[in-house]
């Protein structure tokens, strides 16, 4: 029960954030940070059980829903899903703390959102019933939404409808391909359900198989996000509120997606996706990296980042190994934070700025020494130092890469040259060279402090001792891979599925 | 007529004493809340007797008509959606002056229209339910015959809708003409035994098409819909959103599926056509649109064109799906222009969009309840609409009809977006503007059942679609 | 007695139909507009009635009972509309009442 | 012993993290000491390693100490740990060592600056990844450790940031070696996937057995490698982000950009010599490139004013050297000049360091002059540096060291007269713009008065170096001197033996030949400098020397070639092109809009058009299909 524990500690928190919020403005940040700590502790017994069970699904929830359609309300959490959740947890913790006294206008409101984006969050990443799965999926765009578009600058509003119908249209074709895969097994084995486990090798024809796929991918790609689908990232990052550095965590649901359901529900035709992938990886990591370089918007700037960084997921997630694999793992939380800290920073400096144009700034470290070394870390380890997280994720993903594509990694690795090239420019535009201007800004609040240095010590953590999340990860990792191998059979039996599959008739021809 | 059958007629019986009592009691004693009081309950009392009539289903009345469980649900979905409105109308009327009382007269006479077309099994009934429909809502529509708007808009209807009528009746004819029977089980009949279809039939049913089509507002039928919405009361134009929607909607379905018409290729074009042009016609329409009302106008065109896919499943699902959908969608739509006629005051309708500026921050119980049916409409999870479009999608793609599902999605990326415009509008940070009126409990009462009833058909729909697989065939 | 063929009243009932839809299409007159309505209800009658005769049913005749009593129900919703209309606008052009639109 | 090898690079971490932590409250010169004193530690344990390593041997050549594992995923396991041998116990010698001394120097050079407590962090976190860089037995870990120091490297470089340009230095100087390290993260790639570890010990065994000489997987892995060490090293063609480095403080200069970090490509081709020597063809690019290096650096040096830019394009030239001997096998050589150019060189650079305080930051020599009388003691320590760097015959250890290399690039199995003649012609150079140098700052008349006297603190590790510039050279004597080599030996250990396929005699020879050419520059530079400035006034002025001033324009050919093809690309589409697809779809979607929204009129008989023209398509396409 522990499990739908977690979501309803987040929602009794939500509602309560909101009532009391009418009355008190400190009230509803508390009760959000206890919500996210006693979901912290929850969940934390579950990380010894992670290190030592390799087999199982840690707890693993059934219940009844909708039985018509055979949904469940089916959560499981497994190595992979303990880390994104601990991920979430320490975030929302962050961007309570960060938003403490950023966020002064209905602040019962906004914590509302907040622990409901989670919630949504959280179950995307419990819910092995992929009608629940969607369902999650879609509910924590609604209070997302309500932040950037309230909470956020100028033209929030706008970004918001971008954001909303961009991740709209890619969930609702996942949705398609959803029911697709439902009705394939159900035809097949007779049993219509929407259990994740029972639909991992549905036999299909390839090419189905592919166009499901391409449905999955269409929501997972839009969230990363892809190249060219990346637009509404860039926005979001450059008008949204700080504490919307969720949609940092917004962005690993993405890829929880793509390692979760695309690669064991369609192992091969995600092989025959491989090629494509890896093209659009790499084209993610330089052009990402390219656009970083040219911004002045040191919002969008970290957008641009995020999306080169984003590229090496997908380049891992198709190579098909384990180290690539362990490395997309590393990456999705060292990502998540490294961002999150980069754009706490920016978010920090147009505060105390009140612009985000880096040529407006220069010569910042004399005034703000503490957000200087911060942001020096921070940039390091974006653009993965050794010592930090990011070189072990990175390290993998192209170790992975370049045993399956020599070219892909080749390419890619050009993305550590760029990562300098355009992370050492926001040292240079921001904290180094003259003053432009003689700003009377004050340095980081030991409130700020807290976050930066909690999560200093996590990337750096992640660097030095990244086995323990290794280790978590290797169960699921060679879990998602076994079913590729178990699929190996199925290959052999691939053309008694065909004749089958069409005598199931799925697409039935407009015949009457 | 058997005893059976005067039991079956029961709920129709109730409503269609109920307006003829309140003609008696007007001229007795003219008291708004007595009125108002005496509709209520007897709308419940014909509700529940639904549940007295289920055992003796089903159960037929000659040719003429059919007590189902297909019809039963269709009762209860237009009942319950005439019970809201009047519970939202209760306050809207109460502020006007002159005669109101006569309103619940008018409002039960159309939902007696609406009942037959959901029992109708032959063009008799179908006809006169609705022209008893379209009659009533020109009075409806026209109630507050002193301004412009109104009136404008009870005689676009009027002359839209009688055309339409005179298409309907035209097609019947020559139908009638080609098959020599006017009952649904004759004409399916004939049309089996008949190997090509004459010219005189074809053309009937397409002329049949452009009645039905006016009623459902599906393109290139449309035109009149948001006209209209803006003319008349708010809870007029959730009526016709609504319940005489549902009613046709009824009738079509349950003509359609009997004459096998989705196995017919022609047909199965046309409606497809219909189908993807009423979706993009409507939410393009409703991009920019700054009114309201209007807007909803322009949604429900896009959702009649959602809906009439499930004509094309052909099977007891698509008829289910249907019943789900339209459950989810009137409780949503009733919501939206319930929360519209209760800020409305005596002079003026609140339905410019403006009006809601930063509504969240200064009536947050209201405000939520028409996100709740904005998020409902655009489908988004926790709420009704979710599981309904989930529901439709859900059937189109088991029966393989993906050039409309997938309009259907890209429809909803659309309309998503006006959707949220409006909830954007209502959470931005406005300046005190407008004075709202202040809510009644039976206000509250209505919107408290209609938001409930939206949450529960989105986190909790199980029972409901199982009860409906159970029991509803066609 | 002189049997007219079921051919040539459908055809003049088609007509008809036809001449009451361009007279809706025409005419910019209220009044007129209800009138052509009642041709286009009628000839619809016309058909019905033919029908009924060509198959021996006494069906079509009474469907054209009842749509003689709905379009007099009609007529007369409709002209106490008109009325209505003409009080509000002073003038029975339809074109005239066009404040419901779209305003771009 | 092993708990000492991890204390090593521990210590400067720890002052690292207390200076880093705690450094901003401390009062004086409190940061300075606790910088020193780290370093100073770490040296003190390496004299003890050094003891009882000399003591364990010949029996025990190396020892490992395993910290924890770091890495696990797929078959990659990666330890951090360390080893210690011959060739790192040199290594760590002269960086705990010099650096000490250099840390020392910093308390007082750096004496109120406001950022004193970072630099220190600074420093020892640098000689913390150095040490990290040279003890590590393991690919990754030396790739850690070798990134580790650019980092500081970059901070160092760019430490006086309010100027723009330091910052833009720093960043050349990372850039620059990030483009090789990332060739050699792809051979570590390499080497993973050929050898299923990243232990340099199992390589360096495994790999005779598993490569042919000379095949195409050996030749690729050690070329990227090479890309690596060419970044860090400052050679060509990724040398010239080094003379811009100087923008930092001396002390950095002289520890990183001098001692220490710009030889560890020395280090990493001498860590895994047999890849290269499995590689001949790249071996031999080594060589090339060192020879090649070393003349277009010494011409360069010959070309400059400011005082630190000589002894920048002078180290660049003295690593090719290294490299030159690298190329041709001369492994041991490589070392000890290492070794010898980590002392004078450091010690140039902080005399250039003390100077350039004395006199207000001027870096011009053509400013300075007759500095020799009011500076006595570091005119003659940098005298001595100067010497030792144009390795004066018999009296300088540079002399030792260059002449083993330039025999060796003659005689070796892999080198020939070209080499040499490179190799000569360089040293011919290196003598002339030492002496230029020295005697232009020392000798005529003062044009800049000091404005201060420099300190104790900065004296003695001049001395302390001097000494070392002079007396460095005696562990290692020509062969033909009586074949006292203990340097060498002990490296063999690691290295093997340079093969010599010329007749043995010949060393004298070779000798003679390049004392006499050393001398000759000396006395040309006296003459230049000295005697008859007019004689080089014509070619001070031409256009061939503005282009060594420049370093042979080859900034000019990256800014064609890389910097402004990249900026243009990065401002045609700052906006970014796949905006259109949102602009795109939102327009279409708009125009739909506008366009049925006419049809919405409000007239009635429009509307009943709309029914006429609707059925009319309907039943045309029903009666007529």
């Amino acid at each position: 029960m522990i499990l739908i524990d977690l979501i309803i500690v987040l929602l009794i928190g939500a509602i309560l954030a909101w009532i009391t919020g009418k009355w008190n403005s400190v009230l509803p940040r508390i009760i959000s940070l206890a919500a996210l700590v006693v979901d912290l502790f929850l969940i934390i017994p579950e990380v010894v059980g992670a290190a030592t069970n390799q087999t199982k699904w840690l707890v693993d929830i059934d219940l009844s829903w909708i039985p018509a359609f055979g949904i469940n309300l089916h959560l499981a959490l497994d190595g992979l899903s303990l880390m994104m959740l601990l991920l979430t947890f320490f975030m929302g913790i962050v961007s309570v703390i960060i938003s403490w006294k950023e966020i002064n206008k209905r602040v019962g409101f906004f914590h509302f959102n907040l622990l409901m984006t989670l919630t949504g969050v959280v179950g995307v990443f419990l819910s092995l019933d992929l009608f629940l799965f969607y369902f999650f999926w879609e509910l924590m765009l609604v209070p997302l939404y309500f932040m950037i578009g309230i909470w956020g600058h100028k033209n929030s509003t706008a970004v918001a409808y971008k954001f909303f119908l961009y991740t709209q249209a890619g969930g609702l074709l996942m949705l398609i391909s959803i029911l697709a895969l439902y009705f394939i097994h159900g035809q097949t084995t007779g049993v219509y359900t929407f259990d994740y486990l029972q639909l991992i090798g549905t036999k299909m024809p390839a090419s189905v198989a592919f166009l499901l796929m391409l449905g999955f991918l269409a929501a997972f790609l839009v969230k990363l996000p892809m190249i060219p689908l990346h637009t509404w990232l860039t926005e979001v990052y450059s008008e949204a509120p700080t504490a919307v550095l969720l949609s940092a965590l917004l962005l690993k649901t993405g890829a929880y997606g793509l390692f979760r359901f695309v690669v064991p529900l369609f192992p091969f035709a995600a092989r025959s996706f491989a090629p494509v992938g890896m093209v659009l990886g790499v084209i993610a990591i330089l052009y990402g990296a390219k656009l970083a370089f040219a911004q002045t918007d040191l919002k969008r700037l970290i957008a641009y980042i995020s999306v080169s960084h984003v590229g090496f997921i997908l380049l891992g997630i198709f190579a098909f190994n384990e180290i690539a694999y362990q490395g997309v793992v590393m990456q999705m939380l060292t990502q998540g934070i490294s961002t999150g800290a980069l754009l706490i920073m920016a978010e920090q400096l147009s505060e105390r700025l009140h612009t985000r144009d880096i040529n407006q700034m220069g010569g910042l470290w004399e005034k703000v020494p503490i957000m200087g070394t911060i942001g020096l870390i921070f940039t390091m380890a974006s653009l993965g130092l050794p010592g930090f997280g990011n070189f072990i994720a990175e390290l993998l993903v192209l170790l992975g890469v370049f045993k399956t594509n020599v070219t892909a990694a080749v390419l890619a690795s050009l993305g550590l040259v760029a990562a300098a090239i355009y992370s050492l420019r926001i040292l240079q535009k921001v904290f180094y060279g003259r003053k432009s201007k003689n700003w009377e800004i004050h340095d980081l609040s030991i409130r700020e402090k807290l976050v930066a240095g909690s999560m200093i010590i996590i990337i750096v953590g992640m660097g030095l001792f990244p086995k323990p999340v290794l280790n978590i990860a290797k169960p699921v990792v060679l879990k998602s891979l076994n079913t590729q191998n178990d699929s190996a059979f199925l290959k052999s039996q691939e053309s008694k599925t065909k004749v089958m599959a069409e005598n199931t008739c799925f697409l039935k021809p407009l015949n009457r | 007529m058997t005893e059976t059958d005067f039991l079956s007629l029961t709920p129709l019986l109730i409503i269609t004493i109920a307006p003829v009592v309140i003609m008696l009691i007007i001229s007795i004693y003219r008291k708004y809340e007595i009125i108002f009081g005496f509709s209520l309950v007897s709308l419940l009392t014909a509700f529940v007797s639904l549940f007295i009539v289920q055992p003796l289903l089903p159960h037929r009345i000659d040719h003429l008509m059919v007590f189902d469980l297909y019809s039963l649900f269709f009762l209860g979905i237009i009942f319950f959606s005439a019970f809201l409105i009047m519970l939202l109308s209760h306050d809207y009327f109460k502020h006007l002056e002159g005669f109101r009382e006569e309103y619940f007269i008018i409002l039960f006479t159309a939902t007696l229209g609406a009942s037959l077309l959901a029992v109708a099994n032959h063009f008799i009934i179908f006809f006169l339910g609705f022209e008893l429909l379209s009659i009533s809502l020109y009075i409806l529509i026209a109630f507050q015959k002193k301004k412009d708007y109104p009136l404008e808009a009870g005689i676009k209807y009027l002359i839209l809708a009688s055309v339409s009528s005179a298409f309907l009746l035209f097609g019947m004819a020559l139908i009638y003409t080609a098959l020599g029977t006017m009952g649904f089980q004759g004409i399916a009949d004939a049309i089996s035994k008949m190997g090509v279809a004459s010219p005189i039939l074809v053309i009937g049913f397409g002329m049949m098409m452009v009645g039905i089509g006016f009623k459902l507002a599906l393109a290139p039928f449309h035109m009149w819909t948001s006209d209209v919405y803006q003319g008349a009361p708010a809870p007029v134009s959730g009526y016709i959103a609504t319940v005489s929607k549902g009613g046709v909607m009824a009738v079509f379905i349950r003509f359609f599926f009997d004459i096998k018409g989705f196995s017919n290729q022609d047909f199965f074009i046309v409606i497809s056509a219909i189908a993807i042009f009423s979706m993009f016609v409507g939410n393009l329409l409703a991009i920019r649109q700054q009114n309201l009302k209007r807007l909803l106008g322009y949604s429900s065109i896009a959702n009649m064109g959602y809906l009439i896919i499930i004509l094309l499943i052909g099977n007891n699902d698509g008829a289910r799906a249907a019943i789900f959908y339209m459950l989810s969608y009137f409780v949503t739509v009733i919501g939206a222009f319930g929360v519209i006629s209760l800020l409305s005051t005596k002079n003026r309708e609140a339905e410019k969009i403006e009006d809601f500026k930063g509504l969240f921050w200064k009536r947050p119980w209201i405000a939520i309840v028409l996100t709740l049916s904005l998020l409902s409409l655009a489908g988004i999870p926790l709420t009704a609409g979710f599981i309904a479009k989930f529901y439709v999608i859900f059937e189109g793609v088991k029966s393989g009809l993906m050039l409309l599902v997938f309009s259907m999605i890209i429809n909803s990326v659309i309309g998503l977006y006006y959707y949220i415009r409006v909830i954007a509008v209502m959470f931005s940070t406005g300046e005190e503007t407008t004075k709202l009126p202040s809510l009644s409990i039976i206000g509250n009462v209505a919107l408290t059942m209609i938001s409930i009833s939206i949450l529960i058909l989105g986190v909790y729909p199980g029972w409901l679609i199982d009860m409906i697989m159970k029991l509803v065939a066609l | 007695m002189l049997t007219v063929p079921l051919k040539i009243l459908l055809l003049f009932a088609g007509t008809l139909f036809l001449l009451g839809l361009a007279g809706l299409l025409v005419r910019r007159n209220i009044i007129f507009m209800l009138m052509s309505i009642e041709i286009m209800l009628n000839s619809a009658g016309l058909v019905f009635i033919a029908a009924g005769r060509h198959w021996g049913q006494p069906d079509g005749q009474v469907m054209f009972i009842f749509i003689l009593a709905v379009a007099a129900v009609e007529v007369s919703i409709g002209l106490a509309l008109i009325l209505q209309v003409y009080h509000h606008y002073k003038t029975l052009d339809v074109d005239a009442i066009s404040k419901l639109r779209d305003h771009n | 012993m092993t708990t000492y090898i991890g204390l090593i690079p521990a210590i400067p971490f720890l002052g690292f993290l207390i200076l880093g932590l705690y450094g901003q409250k401390m009062h004086g010169k409190i940061a300075g000491y606790i910088g020193t004193g780290a370093v100073g530690i770490s040296a003190f344990l390496t004299f003890m390693v050094a003891a009882r390593y000399l003591n364990g041997l010949p029996e025990i050549k190396s020892y490992t100490v395993t910290l924890w594992q770091w890495i696990s995923a797929g078959n990659l396991n990666v330890n951090i740990s360390f080893s210690l041998d011959a060739l790192s116990l040199i290594f760590i010698f002269v960086i705990t060592f010099v650096g000490f001394l250099i840390h020392m120097y910093s308390i007082e050079f750096m004496a109120g600056d406001e950022r004193f407590s970072k630099f220190f962090a600074y420093m020892n976190l640098f000689v913390g990844s150095m040490l990290v860089l040279v003890l590590a037995n393991n690919m990754l870990v030396l790739y850690m450790g070798w990134e580790g120091v650019g980092l500081c490297s970059y901070l160092l470089i760019g430490f006086w940031y309010k100027e723009p340009e330091n910052g833009y230095a720093a960043r050349k100087a990372f850039i620059f070696t990030r483009v090789g390290d990332t060739a050699m993260i792809l051979g570590i790639f390499l080497l993973f996937l050929n050898f299923g570890t990243l232990n340099i010990h199992q390589i360096m065994q495994q790999a005779p057995e598993k490569w042919m000489t000379g095949s195409a997987i050996a030749t690729v892995t050690a070329a990227l490698l090479l890309g690596g060490a060419l970044g860090k090293s400052a050679q060509l063609p990724l040398q010239s982000w080094l003379p811009d480095a100087m923008a930092g403080p001396s002390p950095v200069s002289a520890l990183i950009h001098a001692a220490t970090m710009v030889t560890a490509g020395v280090y990493l081709i001498a860590r895994t010599h047999i890849l290269f020597a499995l590689a001949p063809v790249v071996q031999t690019a080594v060589a090339v490139i060192g020879a090649a290096t070393l003349l277009i650096a010494g011409f360069s040096a010959l070309a400059q004013h400011d005082i630190k830019r000589i002894l920048a394009y002078s180290t660049i030239s003295q690593i090719g050297y290294m490299f030159l001997a690298l190329g041709v096998g001369a492994w041991s050589a490589a070392v000890f000049h290492f070794m010898i150019h980590a002392f004078f060189k450091a010690l140039l650079f902080l005399g250039a360091g003390a100077i350039i305080l004395a006199l207000d930051e001027e870096h011009d020599i053509f400013k300075m002059g007759g500095l020799r009388k009011k500076m006595p003691v570091i005119f003659i320590t940098y005298l001595v540096a100067s010497a030792s760097l144009a390795a004066l015959p018999l009296v300088t250890a540079g002399f030792y060291s260059k002449d083993q290399i330039l025999w060796y690039s003659f005689s070796s199995q892999s080198g020939g007269l070209w080499l040499w003649i490179a190799g000569i012609f360089g040293a011919f150079l290196t003598a002339l713009y030492s002496f230029r140098m020295v005697f232009i700052t020392f000798y005529g008349e003062a044009k800049t008065e000091p404005s201060m006297k420099v300190g104790k603190l900065i004296l003695i590790p001049l001395v302390v170096l001097a000494v070392l510039s002079v007396l460095g050279g005696l562990v290692e004597l020509p062969q033909a001197w009586g074949n006292f080599r203990p340097f060498s030996n002990l490296l063999h250990n690691v290295l093997p033996a340079t093969t010599i396929h010329k007749k043995e005699g010949l060393e004298v020879v070779f000798e003679l030949i390049s004392a006499t050419i050393v001398l000759i520059g000396v006395y040309l530079a006296y003459l230049f400098y000295i005697k008859k400035p007019w004689l080089v006034k014509s070619y001070e002025h031409s256009r061939l020397n503005e282009f060594f001033y420049r370093g042979w324009d080859f900034d000019k050919v990256y800014d064609v070639l890389l910097v402004k093809p990249i900026v243009w690309l990065a401002e045609i589409d700052e906006k970014d092109f796949f905006n259109w697809f949102n602009t795109g779809v939102s327009k279409v979607a708009l125009f739909g809009n506008r366009v049925l929204s006419l049809t919405q009129n409000g007239k009635l008989r429009w509307y009943l058009m709309s029914f006429a023209i609707g059925i009319a398509l309907i039943l045309t396409y029903m009666i007529y299909r």
